[in-house]
């Protein structure tokens, strides 16, 4: 505004931040390429000279060829298709519900701390190990994937929602009640958009929690899947397959990693990151 | 119309298993439409005494009456503004002016009708649609003083206000507060650590002892009203200033090397 | 950690990897248990490695030898030639994997043809796939004429312990498995004796001990002692069956057991035990058929390549 | 101080909060225990009165009795031992040496930039889908079980720590290169000390990964641990077994939990929690 | 002894391809043991400049020299000190003042061995130990201030150093300061909003225009020393304040309603 003054004669030193950022974005990219190209051609090179052993390191080419046949005559799309909607879905439901949880602690201090160590505890149980319980309980098909990755992020996304809840501005609380707020105000115009950052901030954890979670779920007990497939893969020593499923997971959780990232920037929208 | 009445209110809160007076039995009556400082010595009691009167805090002793209403340990009868703007930072400014209305069921939709000729109309035309974030302090307490002046309440608390603000936002926020109490009526009870302001824009300023509070003295201020910058180098300011200075050295403890005898404070 | 190294004790120490710590493995638990790896100066034992890891770790040189199926030690052979392992030794030599009907829909047919109408279109609960038990059961109906994937549907959990509790909730009309499930499903009422049995197949290399060629090569008196041990075990639990059964308590401390006793009985019954360690031509063809009609592996083999049984010779002209 | 003047009269309101955090910790320990409880005793009775399989669900008397065994005829205490050495060692090594990671992206945007997509790759990677691989690189003993343990902690703390990194105080950093101060100052004296409430606040989720991954690696090859125990039992039918062995882990978690808790209270002494 | 010397600097940014001016080319020589207060409208560029003579940003001309040595660009030749207090919250008082003396390699024992004695001369014996939280925002800046004595350089710069503190604390964190101004005879620059502020403590104040930043005028305080609360009611202390705010009113774009514009302040 006021400062767009005549220009400056040439040859000054001028900072120019947004330039930076961009050079840095770019380079980035670039950076990224370039390394998951030396990987790739490290990793081909090392197999075929012999420095790696291919029956138990694969390569690049016979994943590819491997994951192609997958594709053509295997069903690895709709594996694929499988886990990461059951991996969403479970994800999605954890992370409401476990934030429901979190922020429901707020109502409640002595409720808070009689449920954090059963909390805690269930967190801990071994999903894999109660096999047996877990198929009574929810059997075998695609809502137990769902309510596995579901148990492996309601306690991480209430726990983060529940410090949200402890690091509220008492003072925004004191502000609403002074304007005659009851509690129910107070929770849903301070408590719930306040913890926001919080539970915002464990979905990366989470997503890969929820993946992980379905994984467990299909090596329980599966018809589909991508950890159907390395389960078996490993199974039968087909050890190319198995990366196959590796790279495919990988892939699969870089691409919910940035949709977590969009996520995030769509959830804190219109607030500076929490400092 | 409406009088508010603190009669005998004292606050002790128990520390370490020893009782602790925070603020001693105070009486106060202030009359509608009045305009009150308060100044005191950090931490003898000034925002607890607000906060008894905001129905925030229970009083140990005491009653308080709003035009004849006991409403000790009630909340929603006065405004309260403090010196953090406490705007919630994800809502727009509209949206945060509305707020009172909201909790009393008005919709959003009525409210935000209601309150835009009032943001337009003291000045923040146009930043209706920002975050807090992206206004500079003094415009964030003027929202927040527009999210107080639409609950509508006869009587408003300011509990340090302007403290944060740098000395020439801080000498506009005065005028602009003078003029929309002028307009608006209010009663007002205004703490503050800045003798000028208190003597800039009072009727009344109660001295507070220092902790545990108790009151020291009344000063009347006879100043016209309307006044403006040239009423700060006036005979009788000056003299006003130098009578609260010298009360409020009384006050103080170690007059040369203590701060606020650990009390955290500032940025 | 730990494999062949420590030269402080004159005991060799050899770590055996198992997929799994099965009931089926006894002999080589009793030649553990009574010291007959002690009197032929070596300390055995065993690890328990999971999804393909048990053949790994001997690759790796973290275990000596692994038990397990022939078939798997093949794949891995197929997979990587530079030093192949090579089976020295039999323990299992029976199909150990029986079907089960729910108590609901009981079999009751004799011929080939009565099972096929039976399994056609029932759910089964048919353990993990590329499991052994997973995979006898596609050969029998491959075998019989029924597509694994469309006739019938498969239940393939990964845990044991599932494969009872999906028959009893009714998700499952048959399941498939081994002791102890059979005996803790007729006593749960979930299913009542198999009707049918894989060992029925008869010699079939189901587990046997194998270790890396070049440990053949190079250290021929240990894998002979080794094998002289292990007769000494399927020995005495083919002779012996109270102090078989002693030993079984031991290593299985917390099964019941009725449970162990019902095991014991049915292996008896079924000759499950190698008699004398041999690894026949037949009874190795029999595992690597089933990978091949199941389509896991189908690349065929070498008996001569995949099975050394001069060390079994040598112990038994002693 | 200045406050202790005359008692007041008797029959005044007074607050006293310190009493009111005492009562709500007595209750919260008694509510506690009465769940517990009521957990046990309905357990126990719907296993008793056939309400739930006690094949598959157990029941508190046996699982004490049970796990009595392990302890006399097994060896339940040294693969308690083993187990939790493990999960320790690496949660300790994944924790310093991610938090070195992500404190390392401080010194250039380019490079943690590049690095953050393979870190979450790997991250995602399943640990028991690559158990042949894991056991060509890590081998099969109780190392490879710290190693697992290692990997499950190490991005998490490394993206914890990054977070810190982000949230630093620009002005403290300012602050000191205005007197004078060199990178590597700035690093030691304002980087490391502010990143570690960020570092502190993932111990929790940390320690039950960890666990986690001793968990897989146990599963993945043992000759000990409650891990091979869990997969042993799974394997041998003895659903009580597996119990016991649940029961234990969550014992175990819950204690490493306190014991986190007491360490982040170390860790943040003389440090308010923050803002 | 040393002068410090601004020639010709300006500072130009770059904000969506457009050069935007922080601050116009600007002139200035301060001699050794003097007190210049800077006062001007918020976003002038007076932080940038105080960047610019500390050496953590670049001028996009023009030199800076103390004593004739040239120091364009570089970091530890002058002290800064920021109204927030930037205290190391992890680290005691006494760890906090004695950070300078660590990064120039002295051992942690020396350097507080220095440092007690300068904290129980200046107010704070007794808090050595105490984390920063403990303290009152006086003592703080108190603690900025001997932390900035310490590191012992001829140059100080001051950036609304009081700016956060309420008004009484104020008062005394301005005697105080004027007493170890007298006492170490350092050179001071010192930004304010607060035109009290500016006239009690300096030999000279230069008023800057509204952005971009250029000197408007340049104020000789002629104030005998020392000088106490007295001072402020002296004639010629006001007939100064009068001039000053005439000057810094006629920069203030609109003088109503308008706040900052734009530049987030405060809380
Ligand atoms: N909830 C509480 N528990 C215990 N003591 C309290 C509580 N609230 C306030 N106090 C104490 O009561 C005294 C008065 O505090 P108060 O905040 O009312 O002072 P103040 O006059 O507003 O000070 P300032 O000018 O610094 O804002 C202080 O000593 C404070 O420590
Ligand atoms: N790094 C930067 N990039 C772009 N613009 C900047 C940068 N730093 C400062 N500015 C701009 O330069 C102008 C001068 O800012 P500066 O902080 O120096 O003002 P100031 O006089 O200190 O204001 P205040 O009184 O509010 O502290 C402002 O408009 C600001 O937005
Ligand atoms: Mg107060
Ligand atoms: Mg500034």
């Amino acid at each position: 505004m006021a400062g767009k003054t005549k220009a400056p004669s040439p040859g000054l030193f001028i900072e120019d931040r947004s330039r930076r950022a961009k050079r840095i974005r770019r380079r980035a990219i670039i950076g990224q390429m370039a390394i998951g190209l030396l990987i790739l051609v490290l990793w081909e090179g090392c197999t075929r000279f012999g420095w790696l052993d291919s029956y138990y390191w694969s390569s690049p080419s016979t994943i590819v060829r491997v994951g192609w046949q997958a594709v053509v005559h295997g069903s690895l799309l709709s594996d694929l298709a499988y886990t990461s909607g059951a991996t969403i879905l479970g994800f999605i439901a954890g992370t409401l519900i476990g934030s429901a949880i979190g922020l429901s602690f707020w109502w409640s201090e002595l409720y808070s701390r009689i449920t954090e160590p059963y909390m805690i505890a269930i967190n801990a149980i071994p999903k894999l190990a109660l096999a047996p319980v877990l198929v009574i309980m929810f059997g075998i098909g695609f809502d137990s994937k769902v309510v596995l990755a579901f148990l492996m992020t309601v306690i991480v996304a209430a726990i983060a929602a529940y410090s949200g809840v402890c690091n509220i501005d008492k003072d925004l609380e004191k502000m609403l009640i002074s304007l005659g707020a009851k509690r129910h105000h107070v929770f849903l115009k301070v408590v719930v958009p306040s913890s926001i950052p919080w539970m915002v901030s464990t979905l990366k954890i989470n997503i890969s929690l929820a993946l992980a979670g379905t994984i467990v779920g299909e090596f329980i007990s599966s018809r589909q899947g991508i950890g159907r497939m390395i389960l078996y893969a490993g199974q039968v020593l087909d050890i190319d397959l198995v990366w196959v499923g590796v790279v495919v997971l990988s892939f699969l959780s870089i691409v919910m990693y940035l949709g977590t990232v969009w996520l995030e920037r769509l959830l804190m929208r219109g607030r500076t990151p929490k400092s | 119309m409406s009088e508010l009445a603190i009669n005998h209110c004292s606050k002790y809160f128990k520390k370490d298993a020893i009782n602790f007076c925070a603020v001693q039995p105070i009486t106060m009556h202030v009359e509608s439409g009045q305009f009150i400082s308060i100044i005191g010595p950090s931490g003898c009691g000034k925002s607890t005494l607000f906060n008894m009167i905001a129905g925030l805090e229970r009083p140990s002793e005491g009653e308080i009456t709003l035009s004849g209403m006991p409403i000790t340990g009630e909340t929603g009868h006065v405004g309260y503004m403090l010196q953090k703007d406490l705007l919630l930072p994800w809502r727009t400014i509209l949206d945060n002016v509305i707020i009172a209305l909201e909790i009393r069921g008005m919709s959003r939709k009525e409210a935000r009708q209601r309150a835009i000729p009032m943001l337009q109309k003291y000045g923040l035309g146009g930043f209706e649609r920002d975050h807090p974030d992206a206004l500079s302090g003094g415009m964030r307490q003027r929202a927040g003083l527009i999210r107080t002046l639409l609950d509508d309440k006869q009587v408003i608390l300011f509990d340090e206000p302007f403290g944060a603000l740098d000395a020439q936002t801080r000498l506009q926020m005065q005028n602009w507060l003078l003029k929309i109490w002028n307009e608006f009526k209010k009663t007002v009870l205004f703490v503050t650590h800045d003798i000028d302001e208190a003597i800039y824009l009072s009727d009344e300023i109660y001295v507070f002892t220092k902790r545990p509070g108790r009151i020291k003295a009344k000063v009347q201020v006879d100043l016209a009203r309307p006044r403006n910058e040239t009423t700060m180098m006036e005979a009788r300011f000056l003299q006003l200033k130098r009578e609260l200075l010298l009360m409020l050295n009384e006050e103080r403890p170690h007059p040369e090397f203590d701060g606020n005898e650990g009390d955290a404070h500032g940025g | 950690a730990g494999s062949s190294g420590s030269k402080k004790t004159p005991a060799k120490n050899l770590i055996i990897a198992e997929p799994v710590h099965l009931i089926a493995y006894l002999p080589l638990y009793v030649a553990i248990d009574k010291g007959y790896f002690k009197q032929e100066g070596l300390n055995v034992k065993t690890i328990t490695a999971t999804g393909g890891a048990h053949v790994t770790a001997v690759v790796s040189g973290d275990a000596w030898g692994v038990i397990g199926g022939p078939d798997s030690v093949q794949i891995v052979n197929a997979g990587k030639s530079k030093d192949p392992i090579t089976s020295v030794v039999n323990v299992v030599n029976r199909a150990n994997v029986y079907l089960m009907a729910s108590t609901k829909t009981p079999y009751t047919g004799q011929s080939d043809a009565e099972l096929k109408a039976f399994l056609k279109g029932k759910s089964i609960a048919a353990g993990r796939y590329g499991g052994s038990p997973n995979l006898l059961t596609r050969y029998l109906l491959i075998g019989l004429g029924l597509n694994p994937n469309k006739d019938v549907q498969l239940d393939e959990p990964a845990d044991a312990a599932a494969v009872v509790s999906l028959v009893q909730q009714g998700k499952d009309k048959i399941a498939n498995g081994g002791e102890p499930q059979i005996n803790d499903g007729i006593k749960k009422g979930v299913w009542s004796e198999p009707f049918y049995g894989f060992p029925s197949m008869g010699d079939y290399a189901y587990s046997v001990v194998s270790v890396k060629a070049s440990t053949i090569k190079t250290d021929p008196k240990t894998v002979q002692k080794f094998v002289n041990a292990m007769l000494k075990g399927l020995k005495l639990v083919n002779n012996n069956k109270a102090e078989a059964f002693k030993v079984l308590k031991k290593e299985f401390p917390t099964t019941p057991d009725a449970s162990l006793k019902a095991a014991m009985d049915r292996a008896y019954k079924d000759k499950l035990w190698s008699k004398d360690g041999y690894i026949t031509r037949a009874a190795v063809a029999k595992p690597l058929d089933v990978v091949k009609k199941t389509g896991i592996y189908t690349k065929g083999y070498s008996y001569e390549k995949l099975v050394d049984m001069e060390f079994v010779n040598k112990a038994l002209n002693k």
